[in-house]
């Protein structure tokens, strides 16, 4: 958790000295989720991280040098400068990267879901979404796809209350997204995304079902992300209550008082954490900001994993020559 | 092996490769028990069981990013569209998910997705069961766009598709599933990706086309030979990436181009041919290229209002005498 | 119930008459729901019917001439020849026609409700969809939008088990499509679809919802079609007992019985039906082969309500020349 | 009226057709309260209410569906895309429910619907932001397709837009929101959909063009003109129907044509303009017709790569002196 938030720090520090160019999205407040739903997971199990999700890279194993690499646009990025901020992946750690588009990834996951249950595999795809992207066909269409064949899949909303400007009351008539389990036949579960425990607990549910056959379990994260839509938004449309509000309920202090009620020396962890922290974004500062800009042809490559150099088409007249059309229809 | 319709051979395709390769699988709507709304996936069931053939909700999206997640995992899922005029209800996931996600992933993954179904007119189809939908697709990097117009090539190329690493969109024309026929031989390997077929040789015309015109262009090329006009054939076979060196050829031969497809003519493929011809071999051409294509409209239900709107024959014939004269 | 006999007649005849090419989708069996739904509807409540709801089209009130000779693909139809059997409307009789792609009609008929809602109209939009279709992401947008905004739209689920050849249990895990309806913020009502006055009961409270503000409604009716999904559809994948087992409660019988416990005269009532249905029909079978074929140039016809003949572009130079651009991003 | 950004133009003439017309409301993501993402939608909340500007959940689908629902029944609903780009979400609902539901009435209805939102590449905005997807539109009989490049046609065109009765989709070039300006009138009338503007006489060279990369081809016809070329620059504006009776009148004038746009080459429009030329205009060209165009590949995110594959204003002026010394 606050090796993502650092992360994210720095990423917003960096933003303001100009070096990130387009869009940054923040999920501070939001880091228990990605810590919570991939603590358990393993390198095959693979996740479909949404915007705001850092985390889920972080956890996931994926190369901090690479992944600030890819914030910055440079060839040593997971998409090598293609593609902007999370909209990659590195599917040698498990990570699937998303498009652009909204729940576009939860059919993907039922993809990968499927080759677990085809090959009797005991992984699980993990697919985020926020309230917002709930609203989307996609979304539909893979969550009743995965009831169908109860797929070993978690599709985990992290209800942050917000898509942008419009609050949850304009997105759906309902509290929870949880609630669209039901209609799904499958499971829905709602936690505190801002408690790490619980997220973990609840996770650990859903995950247990998912490898033993169970199907596929809707994850409902509560939670609120601190910043603006973007760094570019002010966030005018919430009022300064409701923020600090949601402040008094910062996931890292509840999760060391979690860790201080179980006996331990939080102010040590502390002090480990933040000197290991310092040192590992430091290091993918410095890898990302070495990796080269490419040059401009490398848009050409990773177009096609067999790009097609077109031999010399076969002289003469064909062999075969269909006869004349006969209309049968 | 004996005579073929072009819809066995697709039919055979896939079986083959689903015997040579148990990462093969088939899903869409009414494919396993039905065995397909033409019966492309007859038999498959029997032969291979529920999992290698899934009978899917009516669900385009989730279908075409289902396929994205399998295909990245290492299966080779085979997508099909009841009707290619669906695709628009999955048109994000194909254009932008699996389009982009080598790209994404740095090269990190590979997407041995097909795509493939029934397109194309002239069965009364109407608005939405007679589209060429092709020209959405070619202008996408990252997928590639296969049409086959003979049963061998039906045959040969969706091979080469299941074994593409890349997602393929196969376009299988409608009319010619039960019309076309031809022997095929026992076994067929592969027909290469991005390779067009000269369909017919000739010195005066080049007749540049693909899929359901094909056979009208023949039949068209056959007219004129009895007026002494030679016209060439080219069947692109392969969409994206389009084979502009054997085009490159063709005009070269006889200087006069004529792009055929059923498609309609504004922003069809025919539009593009053209275009690349003129840029590029301008001191080849002896007369101005032109196209046959269907009219700038819906593809309408009643036969009368088809008939009108779709490319026929004497268009064809009556194009390629004027450039032969020209 | 006229109008059952009527339209079930009606269609009885199109299958027998071979006068009809392209898809043929028959409703024989379910007939009761489009009576029933839309037996209490106005001129201006807008109707969106499926691929096998002729009933709907017959009940809103629209010319069975032009209803046939649009199903034989004459000028005199609907779409005027162009486009096929069902997707066509007459919006003077408060039908919209729908595309072919499933589903995609209730969008449409959110807009429809949308508007009544703005304007304060007291009229009520009603989607037909089938138990098939409620698998495609544009139901789900449409269900959670007329959620949020408590649209006068009532969405009718005809769940006849079976999508071509896939049975229920393929295309959902759960039992009722309406069970969906909480996760929307709307009520979900089940009943017979064979049966008229359950449906007209049920769709009763659905429409005085509607119309007293109360929002959407997804009415559910079970029934079963008799018939393969498109005329060519032997529809070996289902068992005789299957069908057998339907039979039995045609909604016709069922309607008659109905009427006789409340003391109807049922021989009469279907002598009379009878001869005005042969009469309907026959005038409508009439009209419709008298009507012309489209010539062909008419393909280029209703494209555009405001087709551009592009006049002479102005010439010189333009009044204003843009500055060079300054990019500012 | 002071000087005007092309953003403020857009958002000029939202407002004023929403003064005139009670029926013309407005739908999108995050619209209302935010004023739109980039802030096209300001002001309306408070001026006309929410009954008049809707904020919706993140459903493009619906957003087309609801705007063909509401426009056949009278109103004029204007619908944003957050991105243009995002209409691969609703894309079904676009080129099939909108472009063919007056045909399927028989004429017996009409579908004012505006759908707007910002297109475009050059802010970095990687594969999903920067996208130019007018091509798909412009092969869709039905549709209407503008793309202004002026902010006085921005709001001149979106008046004609939103008064239309057709569906129109408005493509913005978002590179353009901020760094086009220029001085408006009080009042402007609607400019007449489908007619092309002579952005600069000349005639040495034509160049036909529309949207963000207008700017580019003037200040390259600036700088030929130091050099003694003398170049026209078209801007075609409303790309379906496309004006090709002016297309016809400058290359009439000047033999040699080079279509310029920032969509990709192959299936853009450039491929059309060159095609429908050489077939009909054969005899006026002196020079092979030329496009400079982005190259065929996703636009990428790093600033090196998305210049790479971008069209330059170099490119543009190299390609229009090439033609004229031809
Ligand atoms: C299909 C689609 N429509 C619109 C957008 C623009 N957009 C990006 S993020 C966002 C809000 C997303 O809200 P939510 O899903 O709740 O996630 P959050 O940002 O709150 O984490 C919107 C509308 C998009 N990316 N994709
Ligand atoms: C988007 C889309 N996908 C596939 C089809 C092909 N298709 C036509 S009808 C049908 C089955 C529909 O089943 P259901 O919705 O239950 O309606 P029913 O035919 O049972 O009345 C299918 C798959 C289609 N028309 N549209
Ligand atoms: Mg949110
Ligand atoms: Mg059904």
């Amino acid at each position: 958790m606050k090796l993502t938030r650092e992360f994210e720090e720095r990423i917003s520090r960096l933003h303001l000295q100009n070096k990130v160019f387009g869009g940054v999205y923040s999920g501070r407040g939001q880091e228990a989720i990605a810590v919570g739903c991939c603590a358990d997971l393993g390198p095959q199990d693979v996740v479909f991280p949404l915007h705001r999700d850092l985390g889920v890279f972080v956890v996931k194993g994926v190369e901090p040098g690479r992944l600030m690499a890819q914030i910055l646009g440079k060839e040593g990025g997971l998409s090598r400068g293609k593609d902007s901020f999370l909209h990659a992946g590195d599917l040698s750690k498990g990570v699937f990267g998303g498009t652009s588009m909204l729940g576009a990834t939860l059919p993907v996951a039922c993809g990968a879901a499927l080759k677990f249950k085809l090959r009797h595999e005991p992984y699980v795809a993990v697919a985020f979404f926020g309230e917002g992207a709930s609203s989307r066909g996609d979304v539909h269409e893979a969550m009743n796809f995965a009831g169908v064949h109860q797929l070993p899949v978690v599709f985990v909303c992290e209800n942050n209350r917000y898509a942008y400007s419009t609050p949850q009351s304009l997105q759906m008539a309902v509290e929870d997204v949880a609630e669209r389990a039901a209609g799904y036949g499958m499971k829905g579960l709602v936690c505190s995304g801002n408690d790490l425990a619980a997220v973990l607990e609840t996770m650990g549910r859903a995950l247990r079902r998912a490898r033993d056959g169970g199907g596929p379990t809707l994850v409902e994260c509560k939670t609120y992300r601190y910043r603006g839509h973007s760094e570019h938004d002010p966030a005018r449309y919430r009022t300064e209550e409701e923020l600090l509000e949601w402040s008094t309920r910062d996931p890292i202090p509840r999760w060391e008082l979690y860790l201080e009620a179980r006996g331990r020396d939080v102010a040590k962890v502390r002090r480990e954490t933040e000197a290991e922290v310092t040192r590992v974004v430091d290091e993918a500062v410095a890898f990302a900001e070495a990796s080269p800009e490419p040059e401009g042809p490398e848009a050409f490559e990773d177009l096609y994993a067999t790009p097609l150099a077109v031999p010399e088409a076969p002289e003469g007249p064909a062999a075969f020559e269909p006869e004349p059309p006969q209309l049968t229809h | 092996m004996p005579v073929a319709t072009y819809l066995q051979a697709v039919n055979l395709a896939l079986k083959e490769e689903m015997r040579r390769d148990p990462d093969v699988f088939v899903m869409g709507e009414d494919v396993a028990v039905l065995g397909g709304a033409f019966k492309a996936t007859e038999g498959i069931l029997d032969e291979f069981g529920p999992d290698r053939i899934i009978d899917t909700p009516i669900s385009e999206a989730l279908l075409v990013g289902a396929g994205v997640g399998a295909a990245s995992l290492g299966l080779r899922p085979i997508v099909e569209m009841q009707f290619m005029d669906f695709i628009s209800c999955g048109f994000d996931q194909l254009v932008n998910m699996a389009a982009t996600a080598r790209y994404r992933h740095g090269g990190g993954l590979r997407v041995p997705l097909v795509v493939r179904g029934p397109t194309g007119a002239g069965v009364h189809g109407a608005l939405f069961h007679s589209q060429d939908p092709e020209a959405w697709f070619t202008r996408v990097p990252g997928l590639k766009v296969v049409a086959p117009a003979t049963a061998r090539d039906a045959r040969g190329l969706l091979k080469a598709a299941i074994r593409d690493d890349d997602p393929v969109i196969f376009l299988e024309h409608k009319r010619l599933y039960r019309s076309v026929k031809e022997a095929l031989p026992d076994e067929q390997e592969p027909e290469p990706l991005g390779v067009a077929r000269l369909a017919r040789g000739g010195s005066d015309v080049s007749i540049v086309t693909y899929g359901g015109t094909l056979p009208l262009c023949l039949a068209a090329a056959e007219r004129l030979a009895a007026e002494g006009v030679d016209v060439e054939v080219l069947d692109l076979r392969t969409l994206l990436p389009m084979d502009f060196a054997a085009i490159a050829r063709t005009v070269g031969k006889t200087g006069k181009l004529l792009a055929v497809h059923e498609d309609r003519r504004t922003g069809g493929l025919g539009g593009e041919i053209l275009a690349r011809v003129v840029e590029d071999l301008w001191d080849e051409l002896d007369a101005p290229p032109r196209r046959v294509t269907a009219k700038d409209t819906h593809t309408p239900f009643a036969p009368t209002l088809e008939a009108f709107v779709l490319p026929s024959e004497d268009e064809i014939a009556d194009a390629a005498r004027g450039l032969a004269a020209y």
